[in-house]
């Protein structure tokens, strides 16, 4: 059970009332025609899945519902820093 | 190989069962395979035995980091069946099913493929609208399933509550009768033992580091405890860890790993003789012939490679099934686990070539490979004798997640299993 | 526009939003969302001691309003239609006289006020309020439980998993969270006392749960 | 019954308070304050058991959780039943009904136990993988027998009639076991002001001060125990939890603690109590002061009754004044041993022998021994007992110095009770559950926590740590450094004055050699729940099974209730030394949850039965539940679906709520419906982003049907969107959809377009709605409002904002029917005053309310489509032949439209919907069937498609159908075939979906 501290409540809240809305920092492409199938696809499906430090986007959903962002090292689950979005992590997955 | 039978276990206890013999050999890697495969799963072990059976391919290494099935193929909670929505992915599982059905005997180890039956129960309108579409399709692929009321039911499974008082009532259930159960780590180790007798090397603590590739194609990998092993084609097969290779290989997947729960009561008598899943309250259950109840949650909604996941889950799960099994609230839950899937976004697995020459990439069975090991295993030995896949294969290429052409199972494959 | 019949001071040219007051004449009663519960006869017939003392504060005016802490002209708007300034600081909330302000998110809060003046300030809303701001009715959609007493955070401990302890959640304190199955936005009001905005389709249940949960205690009704 | 074993005083026991308790259909007596185990052992029972593989008969080896044969089924009725509590762990209480759970027809004289004699020899580890293949066919046959040897208890066959809970908990310090080194922590966290939960499995502190006869500080160690309770007690933040067993450590230092509140009551809990509790605790310290399991040794037939563990037998005597036999003989690799010894004299019985596996060991305790006069055996061990239902004898033989093989020559020893300690393992179990991996310690001799990234302390026997004074330190220790961490000032505690013993070194010991080879001697049992021997793991090992979860899955060593607590590490030290591998080279033990098992019930708590979901409802579900409504689970609403009257099958209600819409008005609670407000001057562009189709020019007053896809083109919901003001809409989505939509919503604002000035509310339950539909819908309407809505001043597509039956509303004039409609919204609080009014009025009209089913139907007569029954993910607007709700001008390249592009999104032949006409009108198409164009052919047939909507239509007095084609759309006119489970083939002809008033004449009236 993850103990998540939410930047906008700027409080510790059980993992409970969050959820996990997939890797962080996929922005949609700007010009979605010109890219190819390939490119479409591979913003649509293809992610980094690291073992490891890995940056995820994450949504207060049961309180503020507020997204942000976390680093979150995958092995052992150990949350490094959250960050609001916009903003960029200062510990940083290879 | 040594055979197995009643008449062999009566004959070595004459001897004290000092005389059996090694299940598998320890060989030492060679430096150069025709085809090295990665992961020492039931997946990869499979895929070895069927190379070396079908296509005569034996020169041939398994490399496990770890022990042999000793990842998900030990974790999982054994549900084997062919159920599924769309024509690509019945042809899949049917083939794997057919391969279940006569295993043991083809292995000479006794798997304990149960078909106990499996059924889908349905809680709501829209349940009963998605199973009556499932059974219909199976009916049209030549696989065996069908509709029965909540009456019929309660007759089928006595300890289920089926009465209309539940919060999400049982209307119904589609079961397949040809579906059930095994032993897990018997398959595992009995295609580990076939294998081995025909010549593959199995070789433990064995970790791949690094993939050697030159001009876009695999000529071997590099591993932790033996250096380099060449190989003129290299298939992948670590469920969970796919992700990891797939970065050494220097290609990303559409695949995320995603921790996987399971727990199992304590063991207590008869009590469900039969494999009982619901998408909708969210959980599954069967009896092992130990007398654990063997249930299975849902997956964390998060990457994670730990072999565990958040107690909510557990939590959610066991509300499911005291939800359906009232009288299961006294019973105990004697230990809880967890393995890593990587699921695909469109719910079935990946069987294909990757960027890389000789380079092929089985993985993605989510929720649902333990049901495949067979199936998965023939059609990838197929695709690493040719050098192209299988046409049972070809839907499931990583291609699929460029053009659109998804295969999406997330209706039959349902509640994680 | 014309033919939006009722759209009156409220058609501010800031927003551009419909407006409407909500409520009826005396004539016609509001249903609050436990109104099937029938609290009133409880709190007449039902046990008068015990660890937990529940009270619906309902027919309120829950009016959302979104808009950007950091913008100081929206800040002083709001002081003058409500005499109080928005809690900036997360998980607070401020009050003047019946009026209070939860803070829900950094860029909503929720003002509660009495039923009758709710159309009142919206309308001052409209009218004070500049720049790009959103405020909601949502009177309909929720209530207010008061709950009470010796063992209310041992039953609130077993619906929530915020940490209640006063050091943690002092009195003023506010935050959204889960409530058993649902949510609710939990604001400590007393030592010994909370008060829960729920939502309307939920209020059945929770209903359900808080006198399950109660069992234990005690629970009293209070009209 | 007199308690033959039981002593005239000592004990922690209330002798005064005599208990009654039945095993096994018999009634015996005990005291308050024994447990199920020391009352049996009190009266001599010593069969509890028959073994799961051999049938061998089982007695009692322990006296806590790590108890492997005593697992009892407990309960007097049928629904109180409880499967496999272990006896060692259940407090006694008066009418205990228990039972030992295999052999037949009893424990005493078990027919199986021949079978297990005969047959054991041909029952190695993995014996069923290797056989019962032949013939195939049996194998369900040999399947069934396996089956019924299943299973330790029984579930009840009844509902559980007590209720459970769960409280969250938060904490600055949370201390698993009060034992010496918990209680000290718990005192000096206690006093430096922190919060502080202290649980232990037992009813009552102590740990193993409760077992020993020690003195703190010159008195006996319970008035300390006692005084550190009490003054814990006085603390506000601290929480003292007794019969509680932290049985889950999980991430980010979230601990699950099993409450049991009532067990030691009856086996129902008293009324208006939870029987089992869960804390679901999050702490910001946590400290483990789990203290050790003794090991036992292995060797021949150990698994007799009378065989125990030496901590167990000092338990007994002094916390229960219970000597669980005559005469001893006492088998150790260590000083502790000796205390069995010494207490039992103490008690007044025979000590036999002591047999030391060391040379000439001198400590403290055998020095006391020694002074006693007790028989010590040095370099020796006990390398077999004799007996059947009770140990008879024991063979005592010389062991070479590294106690690999016998020397020398055999001694036989009457006894009837053998205690053996190989050690004591730390109990670390807990430390693992996050995926610490512990590490073999030589000088402990077992394994201890490894590094961890929790917020973790140890302190105590789980440190390998085994004299009171260390413990009581590194209690002290942890206690302190828990409150600097927490940003607290240190305590000031002093603690208690404590002998310290001198021991000496142990062996590390743990398989006793026989005269004859493993394989051949007697069993030698390493896990006893699971029949897992000596010989099995050495065969296991033989085979090939080298990793030592290899050797734990081929013989099931450590699968038991009881995980392995005795075994693991026995069995870890028999592959090791098969495999001629130092114990740690052989791999590590790992424990997940639970520590113990834990009830069902417990973990979910009062979720379950009436409180399993949430039910929602909507203002008006008095009114459907006093109409005798029957209800739809949508999402976690309760629809309405239909109503039927007196006598009416479905089918029937169906017809005439369907007929009462197409010829007058019926009534519809569309509440559930999700409504988001959005205002802001971005509105309006957002809209466009979000939806497929067209948003810029809807003007203020008007309404609008649009599409919602995902990225990949595919369409997940829909829905009316009305224009309330130039930067206000008011949008509607499905019922099920709702909160997928708005966070759907949110995250695009707040991740993608944050720069677009538009804000979204949630204002589902804010409205009441309800729509009426009909032809005489607007005469309804007008008689409870002034408002002009005729067909001139209130367009179809408009919305007005008006009064209705007294109420402010927003009506608008939508259909989801193809009839005139008018959906009603009010302010929830006033939905059933509206409601009311409403069928009031309409009486005259016949209003007919109707339900979902009957919408369904509806809307399927005009091919409008359900999103979730119509789509399935993989169908974009194009396939739903709506390429009229795609806009492809809009500058933006909204979400969904590079998706729907995509090389097979646009290729021939996809699945299309359209509507399907059975030959025979009266037949309708089962939902779901699939469609092929040759029903004949051989299987695999290739699926053209599906059907997604099908009914009956009493309007058009034929059955209708929505379905998906392959190159559908292109088909018009073509026949297909559903092939029915009976064998039967439904022919339809592919139609239009649009299959009454296909020019929408009727909703424009």
């Amino acid at each position: 059970m993850l103990h998540i501290y939410c930047p906008h409540c700027a409080e510790y809240r059980e993992e409970d009332e969050f959820h996990c809305a997939g890797q962080a920092h996929i922005a949609r492409p700007l010009d979605p025609e010109a890219c190819s199938d390939q490119e479409w696809g591979e913003y649509l499906f293809f992610r980094k899945n690291p073992r490891g430090l890995h940056h995820e986007l994450w949504v207060h959903a049961a309180g503020c519902r507020k997204f942000f962002n976390m680093t979150r090292d995958t092995q052992s689950y150990e949350i490094k820093e959250v960050y609001k979005i916009g903003e960029q992590p200062s510990v940083v997955a290879e | 190989m040594q055979k197995y039978s009643g008449f062999g276990l009566f004959k070595h206890s004459l001897s004290h069962h000092e005389n059996w013999q090694r299940v598998w050999r320890n060989p030492t890697p060679k430096k150069k395979y025709d085809v090295i495969i990665i992961g020492g799963g039931g997946h990869g072990l499979a895929t070895a035995y069927y190379l070396a059976k079908e296509h005569g391919i034996t020169n041939v290494a398994v490399l496990e980091k770890g022990h042999l099935g000793g990842g998900n193929a030990c974790r999982n909670t054994t549900i084997v069946r062919s159920n599924y929505l769309w024509d690509e992915s019945a042809a899949l599982y049917e083939h794997s099913m057919q391969l279940w059905e006569g295993l043991a005997q083809e292995l000479n180890y006794n798997v304990m493929f149960s078909q106990r039956g499996c059924y889908h129960t349905c809680h709501t309108l829209q349940d009963m609208r998605s199973n009556e579409r499932l059974v219909a399709a199976n009916r049209l692929q030549g696989i065996d399933n069908e509709m029965v009321d909540a009456e019929q039911l309660q007759k089928e499974i006595p300890t289920m509550d089926c009465s209309k008082n539940a919060r999400y009532p049982i209307m119904g259930a589609s079961v397949q009768r040809r579906a059930g159960n095994a032993r897990h780590d018997a398959v595992a180790w009995g295609f580990a033992r076939a294998a081995d007798a025909l010549g593959v090397d199995l070789i433990q603590n064995c970790e791949v580091i690094d993939m050697e590739i030159s001009d876009g194609k695999i000529t071997g990998v590099k591993t932790k405890q033996y250096g380099v092993l060449k190989a003129d084609r290299v298939g992948c097969v670590v469920a969970g860890n796919s992700g990891v290779l797939a970065k050494m290989a220097g290609f990303e997947l559409p695949v995320e790993s995603h921790p996987l729960q399971a727990l199992v009561s304590e063991p207590i008598k008869p009590f469900l003789d039969t494999v009982v899943m619901s998408n909708h309250v969210h959980g599954y259950m069967s009896q092992s012939d130990k007398g654990d109840l063997v249930i299975g949650a849902g997956i964390d909604g998060w990457v994670g490679y730990g072999q565990r996941g958040s107690y909510g889950i557990i939590e959610h799960t066991i509300q499911a099934i005291v939800e359906m099994f009232p009288c299961t609230s006294r019973v105990r839950m004697n230990r809880q686990w967890g393995g890593i899937v990587d699921a695909c976004p469109d719910a079935s697995p990946i069987i294909s070539e990757t960027p890389i020459k000789n380079l092929f990439f089985n993985c993605g069975w989510g929720t649902g490979g333990f049901k495949g090991t067979p199936g998965s295993g023939n059609l990838f030995a197929h695709t690493l004798a040719d050098g192209k896949p299988h046409p049972i294969a070809e839907p499931f290429s990583i291609q699929r997640f460029h053009t659109g052409a998804l295969i999406d199972e997330h209706g039959a494959a349902g509640v994680a299993h | 526009m014309s033919d939006l019949n009722n759209m009156t001071a409220a058609e501010s040219a800031a927003t551009k939003a419909a407006v409407m007051n909500q409520v009826p004449g005396p004539e016609i009663e509001g249903q609050s969302p436990l109104h099937h519960a029938d609290l009133a006869s409880l709190a007449k017939q039902g046990p008068k001691t015990g660890g937990i003392h529940l009270r619906e504060q309902k027919l309120l005016g829950h009016l959302t309003l979104r808009c950007n802490a950091e913008n100081a002209e929206q800040l002083a708007a709001v002081e003058r239609v409500l005499g109080v300034a928005l809690p900036l600081q997360p998980l607070t909330s401020t009050e003047n006289g019946n009026y209070s302000i939860r803070w829900m998110s950094p860029d909503e809060w929720l003002i509660l006020v009495p039923g009758l003046e709710t159309f009142d300030i919206e309308t001052k809303f409209r009218d004070e309020m500049p720049g790009h701001y959103s405020l909601v009715n949502s009177s309909g959609g929720s209530t207010v439980l008061e709950l009470s007493g010796e063992n209310v955070v041992d039953l609130l401990k077993k619906a929530t998993p915020v940490d209640l302890h006063s050091k943690s959640f002092p009195v003023g304190k506010v935050v959204s969270t889960l409530f058993a199955k649902s949510t609710a936005t939990i604001r400590r009001t007393g030592e010994q006392r909370f008060e829960l905005v729920i939502r309307r389709s939920f209020s059945d249940y929770l209903w359900l749960w808080l006198q399950d949960a109660s069992l234990e205690f005690g629970l009293v009704v209070e009209a | 019954m007199t308690q033959q074993n039981r002593l005239t005083s000592g004990g922690r026991i209330d002798r005064s308070t005599p208990l009654t308790f039945t095993y096994n259909g018999k009634q015996y007596k005990g005291f308050k304050g024994d447990t199920l185990a020391s009352a049996m052992l009190a009266n001599g029972i010593d069969v509890v058991a028959r073994s799961f593989k051999y049938s061998r008969p089982r007695g009692i080896v322990a006296c806590g959780a790590e108890e492997p044969n005593a697992v009892l089924q407990l309960g007097a009725t049928e629904a109180t039943q409880v499967p496999n509590v272990r006896a060692t762990q259940q407090e006694l209480f008066d009418g205990l009904v228990s039972a030992s759970t295999n052999g037949w027809p009893s424990v005493d004289t078990d027919v199986m136990g021949m079978i297990g004699k005969v047959g054991g020899n041909m029952m190695p580890p993995g014996f069923y993988y290797k056989t019962f293949m032949f013939p195939e066919s049996l194998w369900d046959t040999y399947e069934s027998m396996i089956r019924k040897a299943a299973g330790i208890g029984r579930a009840p066959r009844e509902r559980d009639p007590d209720t459970y809970d769960a409280v969250n908990q938060h904490c600055d310090v949370m201390i698993v076991g009060a034992g010496p080194a918990g209680l000290a922590a718990a005192l000096t966290a206690a006093r430096g002001g922190a919060r502080v939960i202290i649980a232990d499995e037992q009813n009552e502190f102590g740990g193993s001060l409760l077992n020993s006869t020690e003195q703190l500080d010159g008195k006996p160690a319970a008035e300390w125990v006692r005084a550190v309770v009490e003054e814990l007690s006085t603390f506000d933040d601290v929480m003292l939890l007794p019969r509680s067993t932290v049985n889950g450590y999980h991430d980010h230092n979230f601990l699950t603690i099993h409450e049991r509140r009532t067990d030691h009551l009856a086996d129902i809990a008293p009324v208006n109590t939870v029987r089992q509790r869960i804390h679901r605790v999050r702490a910001k310290w946590v400290v483990l002061a789990t203290g050790a399991h003794e090991r036992p040794l292995v060797y021949a037939n150990n698994d007799v009754p009378g065989c125990m563990i030496t901590g167990a037998v000092s338990a007994y005597i002094n916390r229960y004044g219970v000597v669980p036999g005559n005469e001893l003989v006492v088998m150790t690799t260590n000083d502790y041993g000796y205390q069995a010894a010494l207490d039992w004299a103490d008690a007044g019985r025979k000590v036999v022998a002591i047999v030391d596996t060391r040379e000439a060991a001198v400590g403290d305790r055998t020095e006391a021994a020694r002074q006693r006069g007790l028989n010590i055996i040095s370099g020796s061990a006990v390398i077999e007992v004799q007996g059947t239902k009770r140990v008879t004898s024991v063979s005592v033989a010389g062991l070479s110095s590294s106690g690999t093989k016998v020397i020398g020559s055999v001694t036989k020893l009457k006894a009837d009770t053998v205690a053996t300690s190989g050690g004591w393992s730390p109990v670390i179990h807990l430390s693992c559950h996050t995926g610490s991996r512990p590490v073999w310690s030589d000088s402990v001799v077992g394994f201890l926590p490894g590094p961890t990234v929790q917020k973790q302390l140890t302190a105590g026997g789980i440190n390998g740590q085994y004299e009171t004074a260390t413990a009581l330190q590194e209690g002290l220790d942890a206690g302190q450094k828990a409150l600097a961490e927490v940003g607290l000032a240190a305590a000031d505690v002093v603690l208690p004055d404590v002998k310290t013993l001198k021991v000496a070194a142990p062996m590390s010991l743990f398989h006793i050699p026989h005269i004859k080879p493993t394989s051949q001697a007697p069993k030698q049992f390493v896990d006893y729940q699971t029949d897992v021997t000596a010989a099995g793991i050495e065969i296991a090992c033989r085979e090939g099974f080298e990793a030592i979860e290899h050797v734990k899955r081929y013989t099931a060593m450590g699968f038991g209730t009881d995980q392995g607590k005795l075994g693991n590490i026995n069995g870890m030290a028999v592959a090791a030394k098969a495999l001629n591998k130092s114990i740690p080279e052989t791999g590590t033990t790992v424990f997940r949850p639970n520590y113990t098992p834990i009830a069902f019930g417990a973990v979910i708590g009062r979720n379950c039965g009436a409180l399993f979901e949430p039910e929602r409802y909507t203002a008006m579900h008095k009114w459907h539940v006093e109409q005798g409504a029957m209800f739809e689970d949508v999402g976690q609403w309760k629809r309405p679906w239909y109503y039927p009257q007196k006598g009416e099958s479905m089918q029937q209600s169906l017809n005439r709520e369907c007929m009462a819409v197409r010829n007058s008005v019926g009534i519809l609670d569309a509440s559930t419906l999700g409504k988001i407000d959005i205002q802001g001057k971005d509105a309006r562009e957002f809209l466009g982003r979000v939806y497929s189709n067209a948003w810029a020019k809807l003007a203020i007053g008007k309404c609008r049907y649009g599409l919602m896809c995902g990225e990949d083109g595919m369409v997940f919901d829909d829905g009316v969107t009305a224009c309330l003001g130039e930067n206000h809409f008011v949008m509607t989505t499905t019922t099920g959809g709702a909160a997928h939509v708005y966070e759907w919503l949110e995250i695009y604002h707040q991740t993608e377009w944050p720069e677009l000035e538009v804000y979204f509310n949630t204002v589902t339950d804010h409205w009441s709605t309800a729509t009426i539909t009909g032809p005489n819908s607007r005469k309804l309407l007008e008689e409870l409002t002034d408002f002009d809505v005729s067909n001139d001043n209130f367009r179809y597509m408009d919305w007005k904002q008006i009064t209705v039956a007294g109420v402010p509303a927003r009506v608008f004039r939508i259909s989801f029917t193809g009839e005139l409609s008018f959906e009603i919204n009010v302010q929830a609080n006033y939905g059933m005053a509206v409601w009311e009014q409403l069928i009031e009025a309409g009486a005259k009209y016949g209003l007919t309310p109707y339900g979902t089913e009957t919408m369904h139907i509806l809307r399927a007569e005009k091919g409008f489509i359900i999103a979730g029954q119509d789509t399935d993910g993989s169908v974009h607007p194009y396939d739903l032949g709506m390429g009229w709700c795609v806009s492809n001008q809009k500058p933006f390249s909204y979400i969904g439209k590079r998706g729907m592009n995509r090389s097979d999104c646009t290729r021939a032949n996809r699945k299309q919907l359209v509507g399907l006409k059975t030959k025979d009108p009266k037949q309708v198409i089962p939902e779901g069937s699939a469609a092929v164009l040759d029903p004949k052919g051989p299987k695999p047939l290739e699926i053209q498609g599906h059907i997604s909507s099908s009914y009956w239509s009493e309007t058009l007095g034929h059955s209708i159908a929505m379905g998906f084609i392959k190159g559908g759309l292109d088909k018009m006119g073509e026949t297909v075939y559903y092939p029915m489970a009976d064998g039967t083939v439904i022919e339809a002809e592919i139609c239009s979906p649009i299959f009454f008033d296909p020019k929408g004449e009727r909703q424009n009236v």
